[in-house]
């Protein structure tokens, strides 16, 4: 159980750090094509960051402010995004996953590969997130019966 | 039991150091990986996917369809750790 | 011999970390103790992958101006694999813990024997 | 409807995995829906798996590349007749013990079915998905997929289940890590992935020790996953735990792909010479097989547990197909095909009655199935036929594949073999015929907690012997619910179909499936 540790200095210290995580694990996801990172990289760091804001804050209070069941929601949507983009090729009468065929407004197929890649990184880095962010809820919050909310 | 685990770890790890004979040096330019698919990754990422970062490209494109399996693994251990340690409201 | 010893140090470094971890989820008796085994298994073969796709003189797979050999760049390929290697690693370490807790919630010891005596 | 066709490999792995994404979606809403939308996908699924087998028999055999790449690039999905076989196998069974989960489901876990049928459909798609892939580290991913469902799904069951299940995740992870392993050699001295360019590349590289330490990984590792002897430990434990459905999804279903992966490895990406002339692992396998046979069947014996009695029974079973695909003649591995279709439907039916029997009963002990032939006779007589089955009496498919194994160990000239089906077909015959003794022979016994608690109100209203003796009585025939029972039924008939035609399974299907060089 991960409870309220009245401590001016961690609770500061998170507030002004946690803005900054999640705008690099952004940069991480939007970055993947130049740099290393991506969807992964960047679900982790997102995920991290939230974990954070709960170890700083508390279950409870982290409770009223995260919700299971919209995390849930968040992966099924972050996954529909990746394989909601495989469809659509299937539907533009290509392969699954061909992302070439994508109907986007720019010539080279190669541009909208790259189109096609940076949304199912953001489909990954959505779920990723959720993810992470529920199986540590879902351990931390364990010994005290934790019930759905 | 522990010494029947020895003997498995020694067993194995027999095996592997016997495998080891025929493998190229670390770091073989002129090593099969080096050689057979994987130039086309490094030479054409730019041509075909317009994404520098090789891994990124082949993450997501020429090998998209393990990623979709590999997010499906994470989705399934949420989704597991939920079921296995949290109770519904009765 | 010391050449050949030398010329493939990451295999020995990464057999001498299999076989840790091997003997650790074989032979240790604490369930924690066998799932960090676990861990430790399964890097040594993210290390090993890791390990093969290095070219000597290549640097890290991100495209530059003026290299486009492929011998300029390490092997991309043993990455992408060990990216899903290690987000299975995760996930089965997940899926441990839970279990492990739930293991914990009934029987109060995460000793093997302890759990095997209170069983019969 | 040609578009359709062509994109049907993709189909048959996309409609589950994006139904288990809609499950908890729409189940937030109507917890209801999910049974429905699992039943539903597998059922679309079905449909897939059956126009690829009919294509592949037709038309030879298809080839999608996914992502529009070529093959050592791209990943791909190859479908040839052993593929679209075993497709259709899973599926069929995987219908019919979905059809059936509904009422067990909500009687053992009836807080958890919309995350529950998000694992089972997932479950689903990592079998589906190692049976159609072409790619072996794809085949990993898959693998894994399988793999974790199958720990979770173990792992909610009664009392010991975590314990089990944890024994479960160590093992498998183990032979999974083997299997990664051996892809890892593999591509270390090929440089290639894709199943079918390492069968054109791995021919010169034949005498390398890496290949060789490669074989020894991909063995071990698999032997792990389908529980062959020396390494079932941890599988009697994790089937009998689990929640009735799941025992009788996971029990037929997860050790036969493990078997089909094996004759992937052994005779698509190694050529059939390497394992069975350079190296002899088809020997090694087909005497440790023998072994797996008779020890199964003795653990088998001396369980008073019906759903351990059946993990035992598995044990065994795996022998039997391994020992076909040791045996490495046509012959051999026409049983072993036959066993696994035989197989899935027989298992497939016994641990569904299993979980009728503990729908009723509330528990799976054998000494209490007194006069159970009288109280749920159907469902018995699908007990019977799966017991027929699996001790290999006449019109059922398990006499035809233990008649192709025979066949086999004579034309491989090893007459220890032929000895060893038969002693363990009279060891099958022993344990069956234990059960079917206690529930059609010993009277009856006071055996359930509902009729305890009757007799104890008649009793104590002062009610004579003999009044109690009525009261008992009563529950004369008690059959579970139709859902449940109609699959079952439908089951016991597969076996019995598929024994009356297996002919005409082995020329129009199986004959194909075997590698042409073997």
């Amino acid at each position: 159980m991960i409870i309220e540790y009245e401590n001016v200095i961690i609770k500061t210290v998170c507030r002004l750090l946690i803005p900054f995580i999640q705008l690099f694990s952004i940069y991480v996801i939007m970055h993947g094509h130049y740099s290393p990172g991506g969807g992964f990289q960047g679900g982790v760091i997102l995920g991290a960051s939230f974990i954070l804001l709960v170890i700083a804050y508390g279950l409870e209070e982290s409770r009223r402010r995260i919700s299971l069941k919209a995390l849930t929601i968040y992966a099924c949507l972050g996954l529909f995004l990746y394989s909601g983009i495989g469809a659509l090729c299937l539907l533009m009468g290509a392969n699954y996953l061909d992302y070439g065929r994508l109907p986007l407004p720019i010539s080279s197929i190669a541009t909208i590969r790259a189109m096609g890649i940076l949304g199912i990184e953001i489909g990954v880095g959505m779920a990723v997130m959720a993810i992470m962010i529920s199986i540590f809820l879902a351990i931390a919050s364990y010994e005290t019966g934790g019930e759905d909310g | 039991m522990k010494t029947f685990a020895l003997l498995a770890v020694l067993l194995t790890g027999g095996l592997l150091i016997y495998g080891v004979e025929d493998m190229p040096g670390w770091g073989d330019p002129n090593s099969p990986p080096s050689l057979h698919v994987s130039p086309r990754y490094i030479e054409k990422t730019m041509e075909e996917t317009d994404t520098p970062d090789m891994v990124t490209s082949v993450l997501a494109d020429y090998r998209g369809y393990d990623t979709l399996g590999e997010t499906t693994v994470i989705f399934t251990a949420g989704i597991a750790c939920l079921l296995l340690l949290r109770r519904n409201r009765q | 011999m010391v050449d050949y010893v030398i010329s493939k140090y990451n295999y020995w470094i990464y057999i001498v970390l299999m076989m840790i971890g091997f003997y650790g989820m074989m032979g240790k008796r604490n369930l924690m103790k066998k799932l960090i085994g676990m861990n430790i298994f399964q890097t040594a073969i993210i290390l090993f992958f890791i390990s093969i796709g290095v070219k000597k003189g290549g640097t890290l797979p991100v495209f530059m101006e003026g290299a486009t050999r492929a011998a300029d760049y390490v092997n991309p390929l043993p990455h992408v694999l060990m990216l899903t290697a290690i987000v299975v690693l995760v996930s089965t370490t997940g899926v441990a813990l839970a279990v492990l807790l739930m293991i914990y919630r009934r029987y109060k010891t995460l000793e093997e024997n302890e759990i095997l005596r209170s069983i019969r | 409807m040609n578009t359709f066709q062509a994109q049907a490999a993709i189909l048959i792995i996309m409609i589950p995995l994006m139904s288990s994404y809609a499950v908890p979606l729409i189940g937030w809403r109507w917890k209801g829906s999910a049974y429905f939308i699992a039943l539903l996908a597998i059922a679309a699924s079905l449909v897939c798996s059956l126009i690829l087998l009919s294509s592949v028999l037709t038309q030879g055999t298809i080839h999608y590349h996914l992502g529009g790449w070529l093959p050592p690039w791209g990943i791909e999905y190859v479908i040839d007749p052993l593929n679209g076989f075993m497709g259709v196998v899973v599926c069929i069974i995987s219908f019919l013990v979905t059809l059936s989960s509904k009422k067990s489901v909500e009687k053992e876990l009836p807080e958890k079915k919309v995350r529950f049928y998000t694992i089972y459909l997932l479950l689903f798609t990592g079998l589906m998905g190692i049976v159609v892939t072409g790619d072996v580290f794809n085949l990993y991913v898959f693998l894994e997929i399988a793999a974790l469902t199958a720990y979770t799904l173990i792992a909610i069951g009664k009392e010991e289940a975590p314990l089990a299940s944890f024994k479960y995740i160590i093992m498998g992870t183990i032979g999974a890590c083997f299997y990664l392993l051996g892809v890892g050699y593999l591509y270390m001295v090929t440089g290639s992935l894709n199943i079918a360019d390492l069968a054109q590349l791995l021919p010169p590289l034949y005498r390398s020790k890496v290949v060789l330490t490669a074989m020894a990984f991909f063995v071990i590792g698999l032997s792990i996953k389908i529980g062959l002897f020396p390494l079932h430990v941890w599988l009697p434990d994790a089937y009998t735990s689990a929640p009735s459905a799941v025992s009788a999804f996971i029990g037929p279903l997860m050790t036969k792909v493990g078997c089909y992966v094996m004759i992937r490895v052994m005779f698509t990406v190694f050529k059939p010479y390497f394992s069975i002339e350079l190296i002899p692992v088809t020997t090694i396998l087909s005497w440790i097989a023998a072994v797996a046979m008779i020890v199964g069947s003795i653990f088998a014996i001396v369980q008073s547990d019906l759903k351990r009695m059946l993990s035992y029974s598995i044990v065994a079973q795996i022998g039997y197909i391994v020992l076909g695909v040791g045996l490495a003649n046509r012959a051999g591995l026409t049983g072993a095909l036959l066993h696994i279709l035989n197989e899935t439907f027989t298992i497939g039916c016994l641990f569904s009655v299993a979980g009728a029997i503990v729908y009723k009963l509330g528990t799976s002990d054998i000494y209490q199935f007194s006069n159970l032939f009288k109280r749920m006779p159907l469902t018995m007589a699908a007990f019977l036929m799966g017991a027929f089955s699996m001790v290999g009496i006449p019109p059922t498919c398990g006499f035809f594949s233990k008649l192709y194994l025979i066949l086999g160990s004579i034309e491989a000239r090893q007459w220890v073999f032929v000895a060893v089906i038969l002693i363990s077909t009279l060891l099958n015959v022993i344990y069956f015929f234990k059960v079917i003794e206690i529930a059609y022979f010993k009277p009856r016994q006071l055996a359930t907690e509902k009729e305890k608690e009757i007799l104890k109100v008649v009793y104590a209203n002062g009610g004579t012997y003999e009044e109690i003796v009525k009261e008992a009585a009563p529950i004369g025939m008690n059959e579970v619910p139709l859902s449940m029972l109609i699959p079952i039924l439908i089951m016991a008939a597969g076996i019995l179909i598929s024994g009356i035609f297996y002919f005409d399974i082995i020329a129009g299907v199986i004959q194909f499936a075997i590698p042409s060089s073997i």
